[in-house]
């Protein structure tokens, strides 16, 4: 290799195409050595498109919002509630832990000290979860953070923030909100973001 | 001080993102893959890579997405194990920057992708069977111990020093990890649920009822 | 928390400068010259640059050189104080972008440059002929303690819920400043030399017996 | 002004010359509005150049390997001693502090949290001692960062950091090396950096 192609190479070194070959070029070498299998990175991707994701929260809130003893057990044994809804849980889920917000006490989970999130919920954790700053800022001024996420919650509510720092991974039941009596829980779970189920959005109809 | 150890509370840090995608580049799909495949065949665990993490120039934390540190930490560990070396990587990397569309090559263990789909469907349950004597019981004050700055911890930062009530005491013992040091949490203890309130952590904030909950290994905490 | 109120000990920010000019630009000087102008002039004091540079983004704390941090404290205070307004320097500055060479107004205050002289030769002496009541003597154990995050503290981050020795007592009280807000030194007050093992601040280092020395307001310690 | 100019501009707010032409348009407004004299800078700069400066730390650095009276007066009242010399003090030096370091205990200064420093003796602080990177590990990891200095203590060399944050500005006395027996005060102070007056700089021979 030429000086000129180290140069060349060694500027592109923190470009999207540096990271996307560095990236192409690892799962090359695992190939090669036997470490992976040709599929495996698809289907590892199709099993968040398919098996835990969002979609799985959302039906578990539905449910808790129109089953009474259902939302008692999910509070009570969150795993064992939702193998009911024929959900599995696993990797980052082994102990998952459901709480509720109401009226007057809205919750939020964090991690500030890595990214901890309930996978079999809600698949992987958005970009903004990730965010330093995020993490930063959410423990001490969760109504100033809330305001930039759109969501501004009345006067008097009082915030419960849960920071995952050792097995369990928490979820929250966002408030239902008014003008939703006698819909299907299908109906229903469409109005539920990713963010209610963390406490950064509340659900609203429009 | 380690800053990643103290993230939380860290003022004046700006605007947060309110990006909802998982991945922003196609790349971190595939990185992800890797990474899980580590994960499912034992190569590595997440402490592994949040020893890298907490490792890192607290500057360069802040400086890169999220899946760019997990590139940087994956690759330095799989080097630093001799599971791959550098040099192959770097002149991989060269070969797929000038060829970006060159295929994979047509090899692997087919074994490997139910190995890492049946993990992801398991995971690592860390509670372990021993007994469990808790040294705190429900209702009891607790205060967060100082200790040293450990190569990994899972004691958060803005904590440290800060009194709170015990809401929980799990049902059995908890092991973090026994594959990379950190500040005594590598034997399976005693976790706690511990409600603070916020204004006792940040009085200098405007006077809340509000409150924050962390599970708080034994070893941590001491009678307040 | 604020890091530049903890920057002391703050781990992996990898090397140090060695850079020996005081000013590595010319226009640092100017600049210096101005501020020595504001200081001995009473437009501000070291207190007012402090809350800006303690308010800063702690990665634009460390991203941006000395005097460039010191141009954007001193131009957004002067602002907020009305001295200058935004337009009118954004306007001048665009002026001397585009001509570079352009000479400074021949106009001025020629009594100033006696005063400032005079002022650094003068200094600010912080002593305050007020009464003396140390409640800590030499030999005692006194602990750091760990109050609420202020707009400028001079309480040393790293110190906090530390424990160290009183080696003196100084003679007079002291006076920080009364015109920014500060967490409680606004009142002059004893200070003490406490020494510390820094193998109590950082037991995880190399043990050694070296010490550390810092001078604290009594307003920070309370009896170990 | 054009759109055009804006982006223009708009794009050099991070540039060397940017800086330069907002600090000589604040001077400039200082002088339309009657705030500072023409020869104020000048005359600043001219003070540290000729007033204040490590000449005066050097000064009195010779006098006190010298002469053992002198030095215990300076260590004892550094303010009153260095007047002996005709050394004036002023602005961060109402209250100074001298140390002395020997073969056993090696003094270091730091400012962790600004950047405090004895300007009647070795005038303004050069750009390492105002480092966030410096003030960060120059407390933990003093011999680290001796190291990239160049300095290497002889091991079981003690170190003492002073770490200023109220109003005592410190000074160090560097040991006097070996072979400058009977030599004169003059050829002494030009053995002494600045480096070594805050002890990140040991005096040598060579």
């Amino acid at each position: 290799m030429s000086d000129k192609d180290h140069g060349h190479h060694h500027h592109l070194r923190e470009t999207e195409s540096y990271y996307a070959a560095r990236t192409k070029a690892l799962e090359s070498l695992f190939r090669e050595k036997n470490l992976i299998g040709q599929d495996t990175v698809d289907r590892v991707i199709n099993f968040f498109d398919t098996e835990m994701g969002p979609f799985n929260g959302a039906k578990v809130v539905a449910r808790a919002w129109t089953d009474p003893a259902f939302k008692t057990r999910l509070l009570a044994d969150c795993n064992a509630a939702i193998a009911e809804l024929g959900i599995r849980d696993g990797i980052e889920g082994e102990n998952l832990k459901a709480v509720e917000s109401t009226a007057s006490v809205h919750h939020i989970v964090t991690c500030t000290l890595c990214s901890c999130w309930p996978w079999p919920l809600l698949g992987l954790p958005p970009y903004w979860f990730k965010d330093p700053a995020f993490r930063a800022r959410i423990v001490r001024e969760p109504r100033e953070v809330l305001k930039e996420f759109g969501v501004e919650l009345t006067a008097g509510t009082k915030i419960e923030i849960w920071d995952s720092s050792a097995q369990i991974r928490f979820f929250v039941i966002p408030a239902r909100p008014d003008g939703t009596e006698g819909w299907s829980e299908e109906k229903l779970a469409e109005l539920i973001s990713t963010e209610a189920m963390q406490g950064l959005d509340v659900v609203t109809v429009n | 001080m380690k800053l990643q150890q103290f993230l939380g509370g860290l003022e004046n840090v700006g605007p947060v993102s309110t990006e909802k995608k998982v991945f922003v580049e196609e790349w971190e799909k595939q990185l992800f893959g890797v990474h899980m495949c580590m994960m499912g065949t034992g190569i590595w665990a997440w402490p592994h890579l949040r020893v890298k993490a907490e490792g890192m120039n607290p500057l360069d934390y802040f400086k890169y997405r999220y899946y760019i540190k997990w590139l940087g930490g994956m690759t330095a560990y799989l080097v630093e194990r001799n599971y791959i070396n550098e040099a192959e990587l770097e002149e991989l990397t060269e070969y797929y920057l000038d060829n970006p569309d060159a295929p994979l090559p047509e090899k692997g263990n087919p074994a490997v992708t139910d190995q890492v789909v049946d993990y992801m469907f398991t995971g690592d349950n860390p509670y372990r069977d021993v007994a469990l004597n808790p040294e705190f019981k429900v209702g009891q004050l607790v205060r967060v111990l100082d200790p040293a700055s450990a190569v990994h911890t899972r004691l958060i930062g803005y904590l440290r020093n800060k009194v709170g009530v015990v809401e929980e005491v799990y049902p059995k013992a908890i092991l973090y990890t026994d594959s990379v040091p950190t500040d005594s949490i590598s034997t399976p203890q005693p976790i706690y649920r511990v409600k603070f309130m916020t204004r006792d952590i940040w009085p200098e904030r405007p006077d809340t009822d509000d409150a924050l909950f962390s599970e708080v290994f034994e070893t941590y905490l001491e009678a307040a």
